[in-house]
C-alpha cells in the first residue's frame, strides 16, 4: 500500500487544464523526484496535495485515508511537511524561533495547558528547543540561530524552509526546488543533507529543476503540461527519448 | 409613487458621496475614513457662503467643491503620499481630521438650526403626481455630475492613467506616468464630490454635527458591497442603499428605520464579502 | 532574549502600582472618574492589540463593549440579576457574539476584516437602538448602580462608595490584563505572529487560521464585554451612541498613540489620551481647591470653551502620526535612529570634506 | 525633511479649516464671547472681596460674597442644538444679576460665579462633567433635560447639591422621584407645553375637533397618550389614537407627513425640533393638506419657518418667545432685559431664538434662596416644595406637579408665549399673548 497516491487527479482553471488525469504514488522511505519543465504544473501538485488547491476532480489518498478535501492545517498534522517554491518565512521571527514555532503539532499542548502554563507545557517548550537546535546542527545553521531571518542570504533561507518542515516531524516531506538559487558547494551540503532523511526515516518528494538531484532518487515521475510523461529510475529517465524532448526539445 | 423619487435621490447622492471614496479605494488602496467629515464641511462650508455671506446657492457650492478640492489635494500631499503602504498611519490621521471636522461643526452648529436655501422651489406634478422642483433638480444634476465622472474615468486619458495607477503603481510609474499628480488628481475629484453631495443634502434636509457619521457608514458600505476596483458597481449598490433606506424610513417607525437598512446590506456583505463585481484586489 | 522582558515587565509592575495607590491619595470624585475611564480604555486598548497581532485591525472593539454593557444592563434592570452574574454574563454574551460575527470575516484579510467589523459593530448597535426592550433612544435608564451594590465592602474597607467603584474596576481590568499579557507572552502568542507574517506558512506548520483567529477575536470581546458590562453598572445610564464608530476610533487611537512595539504601549496610549481628552473636566474640578485666582480664571475659561478640547486631542493625534512612528512607547527608539541618522550625515559630511581637502 | 514639510502641511491644513470654520461664521464667533463675559466678572469678584469688610456701606452692614452656580449642558454633540441657548442664556442671567449689584439673601450680597461644564451629548461624559462640578465646589446646578441627568442625580443626592433640570420632558426617566429630594424642575417641560398648547388650540384655532400626535422617539411613548386626553378634556378636543413616530435623525420626513394627512386630524401637534417639525410641516403642505399645526416645543416660530419654507408657512402656532420690539411690550420687563444682555453678549441670533429655560431655573433657585433666607440646598429645598406663586422671568408662575410626578412642588407652571404664522403679518407670523397655566 503506498504512502501517498493519486488517482485522476485534474486541475482546470477556467479554460486551462493545468493537471489532467495523473495517477501518481509514493511508497514509504523512497526519495523520489517530481520532475518537468517550467509551467508544468509541479506547484499545482504540492498546492493540491496540502489542500491549499480543490482538485476539479480525482482522489488524493494518504496512508489509507482519502485527504482530497482536506485543508493545509489537517493535511499537516497527518504528517506532511512542505516547503514553498517562493519560500516564505516568518522573517520578524530569528532562525531559531522559525524553527520553534513549527513544533505546533509535535508535541501539541492544547490551549489551556499553554495558557496556564501547565507542566506538559513546559516540558514540551524544554524538548522543542533542545530538538530545534538539532534540527538547526543537522542543517548547519546553528552558526546563524539567533539573526532574523529575513535578513539571511537567500541559500540560508532556503534551508531555513526545509528545517521548518523537517521540525514538524513528518512521514512525508515535499521539498519545492530545495536546491533553486543556491551555490555549488550549498547544493552539495543539501543533497547530503535530503539523502540522511531517509535514515531519519522521512519519505521526500522533491520537485526540483537542478539534474544534480538524480544521484540521490531511487525514482522520478516526469511530467510536462499536466501529463504524466515518465515514470521509473533516474538512469532510466536520462535515456527515455519523450523526456529528452520535452526537456531539450527536438532529438539529441 | 413618492417612495421612488425619494429612493432615487437619496441613491443619487449615496453614489456621489461614494464615488469619491471609491476613487481613492480602488486608485490608491486605501480607505480614507474621513470622507464623511469632508462631505460634512463642505455642507458648512456652502452654507456659510450662502446664508451667511449671501452667495447664490450654486455659486456656493461651486465653491465649496473648489475648496474642497484644493483640501483633497492637501490630503494625497500630507497623508496618501507619505503612507501609502502603512494603513496605521492613515487611519491615525484620518481620525485626526474626523475630529477637526467633527470640532468645526459642533461650534458651527450653535442654536440656530441650519439649513442650505433650496435650489430649486415650486411643484410640478408628472404623471399626477405632485414632485417639489429641488428633488428633480437635485437627482439632474446628480445624474449629470455622475455620467461626467464615468466619462472621465473610463474615455480620458487620465481615466486610462487612473486605471493603469490602480492596477500597479509601480508599473504605471515605470511607464512614466506621473502617479503623484495622477493621485492627487484622484483625490481632488473625489473630495470635490462629497462636497457636492454634501451640499445637496444640506438643502434637502439640513446640516447636523452627526451627518458626517451617517454618511460615512452608508459610503463605506456602498463601496465593499460593489467590490474592489469596480466603479459602475457602485451605481446599483448606490440605488439599492436608496431605495432600502426610503422603503425602511416608510415601513419601520423610530430607530428601526435607520437600523434595518444597514442591517440587510450587513447580510448580503456577509454572502459576499470580497463585493458582488469586484475583482480580488 | 531576557534582559527586555523583564525591562517590560517592571514597567508594567510600576503602572500597577501606581495605579493602585494613587486613587488612594487623589481621592476627589473626578480624579477617581478619570482612573477609571483610564483603566477602562486600557482593558479596550489592550484587547485590541490581541487582534492587532494575529494581522487584523478590529473595528468593532465599542461595539463589543456596548454589547457587554446592554446584556449586564438589561440583566440587572428586568430580572435584577446581581452584579457579580450580570458583568460575567456581559461578557460572556460579548464573546459569543463576537464569535458569531467574527467568523464570517475570520478568514478574511486586512482591510475586508476591518471593513467587516466595522459594518458588524455598527449593525449591533443599531439593532439595540430599534429595540425597545434596551430603551430606545432614551438609553436603559436605572441600572442597579455598583456603588450600592458595593456599599457594604466599601463600609468594611472604609473607602468612599465611588472609590470601592473604581478597585472593582481596577480588579476586574487587572484580571483582563493579566489574560491579555500571558496569551502574548506564552506560545499562542507566537503562533498568533506567526499568522500574521504568513497565513500560508502557519497552515503548513499545522496551525488553523480560523481557529486562531477567532481565539483573539473571542479573548478580545470577552475582556470588551467585561469592562462594558461593570461600567454599565457604575454609570447607571448607558445609550448606544456611546458604542459607536467614535469609541472604537478613539480605542484605536489608545493604541496606536501608544505604539504596538510593546505589551505596555496601549497603556501609555490610553493614560495620555484620556487625560487630554477630560482636561477640560479635570481643571474645572482642580478649580474648586486651589485658590491662585489665575489658574481658577483659566479653568472656568477652559470649562467654558471645552467644545475647543478636541483640537488639542486631534493635534497630538497628528503629532505623534508625523514624527513618532513607533508611537509613545517607540519613543527611545525614534531618538536612537533619529541620532544615528545625524551621526551618519555627519560622518558623510567628513568624508566629503576630507575627500575634497 | 519629509516628515517636517508633511507637519507644517497638516498644521496649515489644520489652521485652513479651523479659520473657514471660524472666520465666516457669526455664531461661533458668538461661543468664543463668554471668555471675555466670563473673565471680567470674575475679575470684578474678587476686587469686591479685597475691599475691606469694614469700609461701612452706606445702606445695610451686608457682608459680601460670592456664590458659585454649576451649569451642566451639551454644548458639544448632537444634543447642542437645544442646550446651546441654555448656555449663553443662563451666562447672560450671571451677568445680568451681578451688573445690577448681586443677589442678596440675609444679610449677605452674592456675586454669582458660574461654573460651566459639557455633558457632550454622550451619558459617560456628561457623569465626568457632574463629578467635576461637585469638585468644583458649586451648591446649586443647573442641568440639561431630565432624561440625560439621570444617569448623574444620585451624584449630585449624595454631596447634598440641589440640581434642577431645566426642562424635564416627561419625566419618563423618573428624574422627580422621592429618592432625589433635591431634584427640581425649572421648567414643567412637556405637562406645561401640552397644555399651553392646547389652550392656544381652543383659543386660536376654535374649530380645530381633533388632534393626532406627532413626535420623536424620545419625546412622546404611548402611555402618555391617556396624559394628553386629561390635558384636552377642558376643551373638548379629542386625541386620535394612531401616534405618528419619527426617528430624531431621519433623512426624509414625507412618509410621516402621509401618516398625518391620512389620520384625518384637524391639526397635529408635539414639541418636535425646529428642523423636524419645519421639515414635517413642508411635507405636509407638500401633499396640499392645511392640517394646523401645534408645535409646543419652545423655539421661535421664524426657526421653524427657516425649514419650512414660507409657502408651507401658514395656519400653525409655536410657543417660542418673540424678541422683536413690537411684541416686547407684552413681555414681562425682566425677559425683555434679559433678552438684550443676550443679545449685546452672544449677538442677535443667540437673542432671536431666546428660551429661557436655564436662565428662568437658575433664577427660580435665587427666589428660592431669598424665600429660605439661606443658601443651604436643604433650606432651599423646603422653601421650594413650599409651593405658592412667584414672578418668574415669564411672569405669574405657579409652584406644583404633585400630582403629575407625584413628588410634592418640585417643579412650575410658568406662562408660554403664543406666535401664530400668518403669511400677511410683518415676517410672516404674529407674536399672540402670553398664556397663563399652572400644572397639577
Amino acid at each position: 500500500m503506498h504512502l501517498l497516491e493519486t488517482s485522476g487527479l485534474t486541475k482546470r482553471f477556467g479554460g486551462l487544464t493545468v493537471m489532467h488525469d495523473l495517477d501518481f504514488h509514493i511508497d514509504e522511505g523512497e526519495i523520489k523526484g517530481f520532475l518537468g519543465p517550467n509551467g508544468a504544473g509541479k506547484s499545482t501538485f504540492f498546492n493540491l496535495i496540502t489542500g491549499v488547491l480543490m482538485p476539479t476532480s480525482g482522489h488524493i489518498f494518504y496512508a489509507g485515508n482519502e485527504i482530497t478535501k482536506a485543508k493545509p492545517h489537517q493535511v499537516a498534522k497527518m504528517g506532511i511537511g512542505r516547503t514553498f517554491q517562493l519560500n516564505p518565512l516568518f522573517g520578524d521571527f530569528t532562525v531559531f524561533e522559525n524553527v520553534t514555532a513549527a513544533y505546533h503539532l509535535r508535541p501539541h499542548s492544547t490551549v489551556p495547558q499553554v495558557f496556564f502554563n501547565s507542566k506538559v507545557y513546559k516540558e514540551n517548550e524544554k524538548y522543542i528547543a533542545e530538538s530545534a537546535d538539532e534540527v538547526l546542527e543537522f542543517l548547519g545553521l546553528t552558526h546563524v540561530r539567533n539573526e532574523l531571518a529575513k535578513n539571511l542570504p537567500h541559500g540560508y533561507q532556503k534551508i531555513l524552509g526545509v528545517a521548518r518542515a523537517l521540525a514538524t516531524k513528518p512521514k512525508l516531506l515535499l521539498l519545492d526546488e530545495p536546491l533553486g538559487g543556491m551555490n555549488p558547494e550549498e547544493i552539495d551540503f543539501s543533497i547530503k543533507a535530503i539523502s540522511k532523511m531517509r535514515d531519519k526515516g522521512i519519505t521526500v518528494l522533491v520537485v526540483e529543476h537542478n539534474m544534480q538531484i538524480l544521484d540521490i532518487l531511487d525514482s522520478v515521475t516526469v511530467i510536462s503540461f499536466g501529463e504524466k510523461i515518465f515514470e521509473g529510475t533516474p538512469e532510466g529517465m536520462r535515456q527515455d527519448p519523450t523526456v529528452i524532448s520535452t526537456y531539450f526539445g527536438g532529438t539529441v | 409613487m413618492q417612495i421612488v423619487i425619494n429612493a432615487l435621490v437619496l441613491g443619487i447622492m449615496y453614489i456621489l458621496a461614494a464615488l469619491g471614496f471609491a476613487f481613492i479605494f480602488n486608485m490608491l488602496g486605501t480607505i480614507n475614513l474621513g470622507h464623511g467629515a469632508l462631505y460634512m464641511v463642505g455642507a458648512y462650508l456652502c452654507y456659510y457662503l450662502c446664508a451667511a455671506a449671501g452667495i447664490n446657492n450654486w455659486i456656493a457650492m461651486i465653491i465649496s467643491a473648489a475648496v474642497l478640492a484644493v483640501v483633497g489635494l492637501l490630503l494625497e500631499r500630507v497623508m496618501f503620499r507619505l503612507f501609502l503602504d502603512n494603513f496605521d498611519r492613515i487611519v491615525m490621521i484620518s481620525v485626526g481630521i474626523i475630529t477637526i471636522c467633527q470640532t468645526i461643526a459642533n461650534l458651527l452648529t450653535g442654536s440656530k438650526a441650519l439649513v442650505i436655501p433650496s435650489y430649486a422651489n415650486g411643484l410640478t406634478t408628472i404623471f399626477g403626481m405632485s414632485i417639489s422642483n429641488e428633488r428633480l433638480v437635485t437627482f439632474g444634476v446628480g445624474l449629470l455630475l455622475l455620467l461626467a465622472t464615468l466619462y472621465v474615468v473610463n474615455y480620458t486619458a487620465l481615466g486610462r492613467q487612473m486605471e493603469a495607477v490602480a492596477q500597479d503603481r509601480l508599473g504605471a510609474a515605470l511607464q512614466g506616468i506621473n502617479t503623484n499628480r495622477v493621485s492627487a488628481a484622484v483625490c481632488a475629484i473625489g473630495v470635490g464630490l462629497a462636497a457636492v453631495a454634501g451640499c445637496f443634502m444640506g438643502a434637502y434636509l439640513g446640516l447636523s454635527s452627526s451627518m458626517g457619521d451617517t454618511m460615512n457608514l452608508r459610503i463605506l458600505m456602498l463601496v465593499m458591497l460593489a467590490g474592489a476596483g469596480s466603479m459602475n458597481g457602485i451605481i446599483i449598490t448606490g440605488t439599492v442603499m436608496g431605495f432600502l433606506d426610503a422603503i425602511c424610513q416608510m415601513a419601520f417607525a423610530g430607530n428601526a428605520g435607520s437600523a434595518v437598512p444597514i442591517i440587510i446590506i450587513v447580510i448580503l456583505l456577509l454572502i459576499k464579502p470580497k463585493g458582488f463585481f469586484g475583482h480580488d484586489a | 532574549m531576557k534582559q527586555p522582558v523583564l525591562k517590560g515587565k517592571l514597567s508594567l509592575l510600576i503602572l500597577c502600582v501606581l495605579f493602585f495607590v494613587l486613587p488612594l491619595a487623589l481621592n476627589s470624585r473626578s480624579w477617581v472618574d478619570l482612573f477609571i475611564t483610564i483603566v477602562v480604555n486600557m482593558v479596550g486598548a489592550v484587547a485590541l492589540r490581541l487582534i492587532v497581532i494575529s494581522g487584523n485591525l478590529s473595528f468593532a472593539q465599542g461595539a463589543f463593549m456596548g454589547v457587554g454593557a446592554y446584556t449586564a444592563g438589561m440583566l440587572a434592570v428586568y430580572l435584577n440579576v446581581p452584579i457579580w452574574l450580570s458583568i460575567p454574563a456581559g461578557a460572556i454574551m460579548a464573546t459569543i457574539v463576537g464569535l458569531i460575527t467574527g467568523w464570517p470575516f475570520a478568514r478574511l484579510k486586512s482591510v475586508y476584516f476591518s471593513m467587516g467589523t466595522m459594518f458588524m459593530g455598527q449593525a449591533l448597535m443599531l439593532m439595540i437602538s430599534a429595540w425597545p426592550l434596551a430603551g430606545g433612544a432614551l438609553g436603559l435608564q436605572r441600572i442597579p448602580s455598583l456603588t450600592s451594590a458595593l456599599s457594604g465592602v466599601a463600609d468594611v474597607l472604609h473607602l468612599k462608595g465611588y472609590q470601592a467603584c473604581y478597585y472593582l474596576i481596577f480588579l476586574l481590568a487587572l484580571f483582563c490584563l493579566v489574560i491579555m499579557y500571558r496569551m502574548e507572552h506564552c506560545r499562542i502568542g507566537t503562533t498568533l505572529r506567526a499568522l500574521a507574517q504568513s497565513e500560508e506558512v502557519a497552515a503548513s506548520i499545522g496551525v488553523n487560521p480560523t481557529f486562531y483567529r477567532l481565539l483573539a477575536v473571542g479573548t478580545s470581546c470577552f475582556c470588551m464585554g467585561l469592562i462594558g458590562g461593570v461600567q454599565s453598572h457604575y454609570l447607571t445610564t448607558i445609550s448606544y451612541s456611546s458604542y459607536g464608530m467614535n469609541t472604537t476610533l478613539w480605542i484605536i487611537m489608545y493604541m496606536m498613540i501608544g505604539g504596538t512595539g510593546k505589551f505596555v504601549g496601549p497603556l501609555y496610549g490610553a493614560i495620555v489620551i484620556s487625560i487630554v481628552q477630560g482636561i477640560a473636566n479635570l481643571l474645572t474640578s482642580l478649580s474648586g481647591s486651589s485658590n491662585n485666582e489665575s489658574f481658577v480664571a483659566f479653568a472656568h475659561w477652559l470649562g467654558a470653551n471645552s467644545a475647543y478640547t478636541p483640537f488639542l486631542t486631534a493635534a497630538v493625534l497628528l503629532v505623534v502620526a508625523y514624527l513618532l512612528p513607533g508611537g509613545l512607547v517607540g519613543i527611545p527608539d525614534t531618538i536612537r535612529a533619529n541620532r544615528a541618522r545625524r551621526a551618519e550625515k555627519k560622518e558623510a559630511a567628513e568624508i566629503a570634506k576630507g575627500g575634497s581637502k | 525633511m519629509k516628515k517636517l514639510i508633511a507637519l507644517l502641511l497638516a498644521m496649515a491644513m489644520v489652521f485652513a479649516l479651523v479659520s473657514c470654520g471660524s472666520s465666516s461664521a457669526p455664531a461661533s464667533s458668538g461661543a468664543a464671547a463668554p471668555a471675555e463675559s466670563a473673565a471680567p466678572a470674575q475679575d470684578a469678584a474678587p476686587a469686591q472681596d479685597a475691599a475691606p469688610a469694614e469700609d461701612s456701606a452706606p445702606a445695610e452692614a451686608t457682608k459680601t460674597d460670592t456664590l458659585k452656580v454649576g451649569l451642566m449642558v451639551h454644548t458639544t454633540g448632537w444634543f447642542a442644538g437645544v442646550d446651546t441657548p441654555n448656555y449663553n442664556e443662563f451666562n447672560a442671567m450671571v451677568k445680568f444679576i451681578n451688573d445690577n449689584g448681586g443677589w442678596t439673601v440675609g444679610d449677605t450680597t452674592y456675586t454669582l460665579e458660574a461654573v460651566c461644564v459639557d455633558g457632550q451629548s454622550d451619558y459617560p461624559a456628561l457623569r465626568t462633567a457632574a463629578m467635576s462640578l461637585v469638585d468644583s465646589g458649586v451648591k446649586f446646578v443647573v442641568e440639561t433635560n431630565d432624561f440625560w441627568v439621570n444617569s448623574c442625580a444620585d451624584v449630585f443626592e449624595d454631596e447634598g447639591i440641589l440640581h434642577a433640570s431645566a426642562y424635564c420632558v416627561s419625566n419618563a426617566t423618573g428624574y422627580l422621584i422621592p429618592e432625589n429630594p433635591l431634584a427640581f424642575t425649572g421648567s414643567d417641560g412637556t405637562v406645561g407645553d401640552y397644555q399651553a398648547c392646547f389652550a392656544a388650540l381652543h383659543e386660536y384655532y376654535p374649530d380645530v375637533k381633533s388632534v393626532v400626535l406627532a413626535n420623536d422617539d424620545n419625546g412622546l411613548s404611548t402611555e402618555s397618550l391617556d396624559l394628553m386626553r386629561s390635558y384636552a378634556a377642558p376643551y373638548d378636543i379629542e386625541v386620535l389614537d394612531t401616534m405618528v413616530i419619527y426617528p430624531g435623525d431621519t433623512t426624509d420626513y414625507s412618509s410621516y407627513a402621509k401618516q398625518i394627512v391620512d389620520s384625518g386630524a384637524d391639526a397635529f401637534m408635539g414639541n418636535g425640533s425646529p428642523d423636524a417639525y419645519g421639515n414635517l410641516l413642508k411635507a405636509v403642505r407638500a401633499l396640499g393638506a392645511d392640517t394646523v399645526m401645534a408645535c409646543a416645543q419652545g423655539k421661535p416660530i421664524s426657526m421653524l419657518m427657516e425649514y419650512a419654507g414660507e409657502k408651507a408657512s401658514y395656519n400653525g402656532f409655536s410657543l417660542g418667545t418673540s424678541s422683536r420690539e413690537a411684541d416686547q411690550a407684552k413681555n414681562p420687563q425682566m425677559l425683555n432685559d434679559l433678552v438684550q444682555v443676550v443679545a449685546q453678549e452672544y449677538g442677535d441670533d443667540a437673542a432671536a431664538t431666546f428660551d429661557g429655560a436655564a436662565a428662568n431655573t437658575l433664577y427660580m433657585m435665587l427666589l428660592m434662596m431669598q424665600k429660605a433666607g439661606s443658601v443651604e440646598p436643604k433650606d432651599v429645598a423646603a422653601a421650594w416644595t413650599a409651593g405658592g406663586q412667584v414672578e418668574s422671568i415669564y411672569g405669574t408662575t405657579n409652584i406644583g406637579g404633585t400630582e403629575t410626578y407625584g413628588v410634592e412642588n418640585h417643579a412650575i407652571g410658568h406662562p408660554r408665549p403664543v406666535s401664530v404664522m400668518n403669511p400677511d403679518a410683518e415676517g410672516g407670523w404674529e407674536f399672540k399673548d402670553w398664556i397663563e397655566i399652572s400644572i397639577p
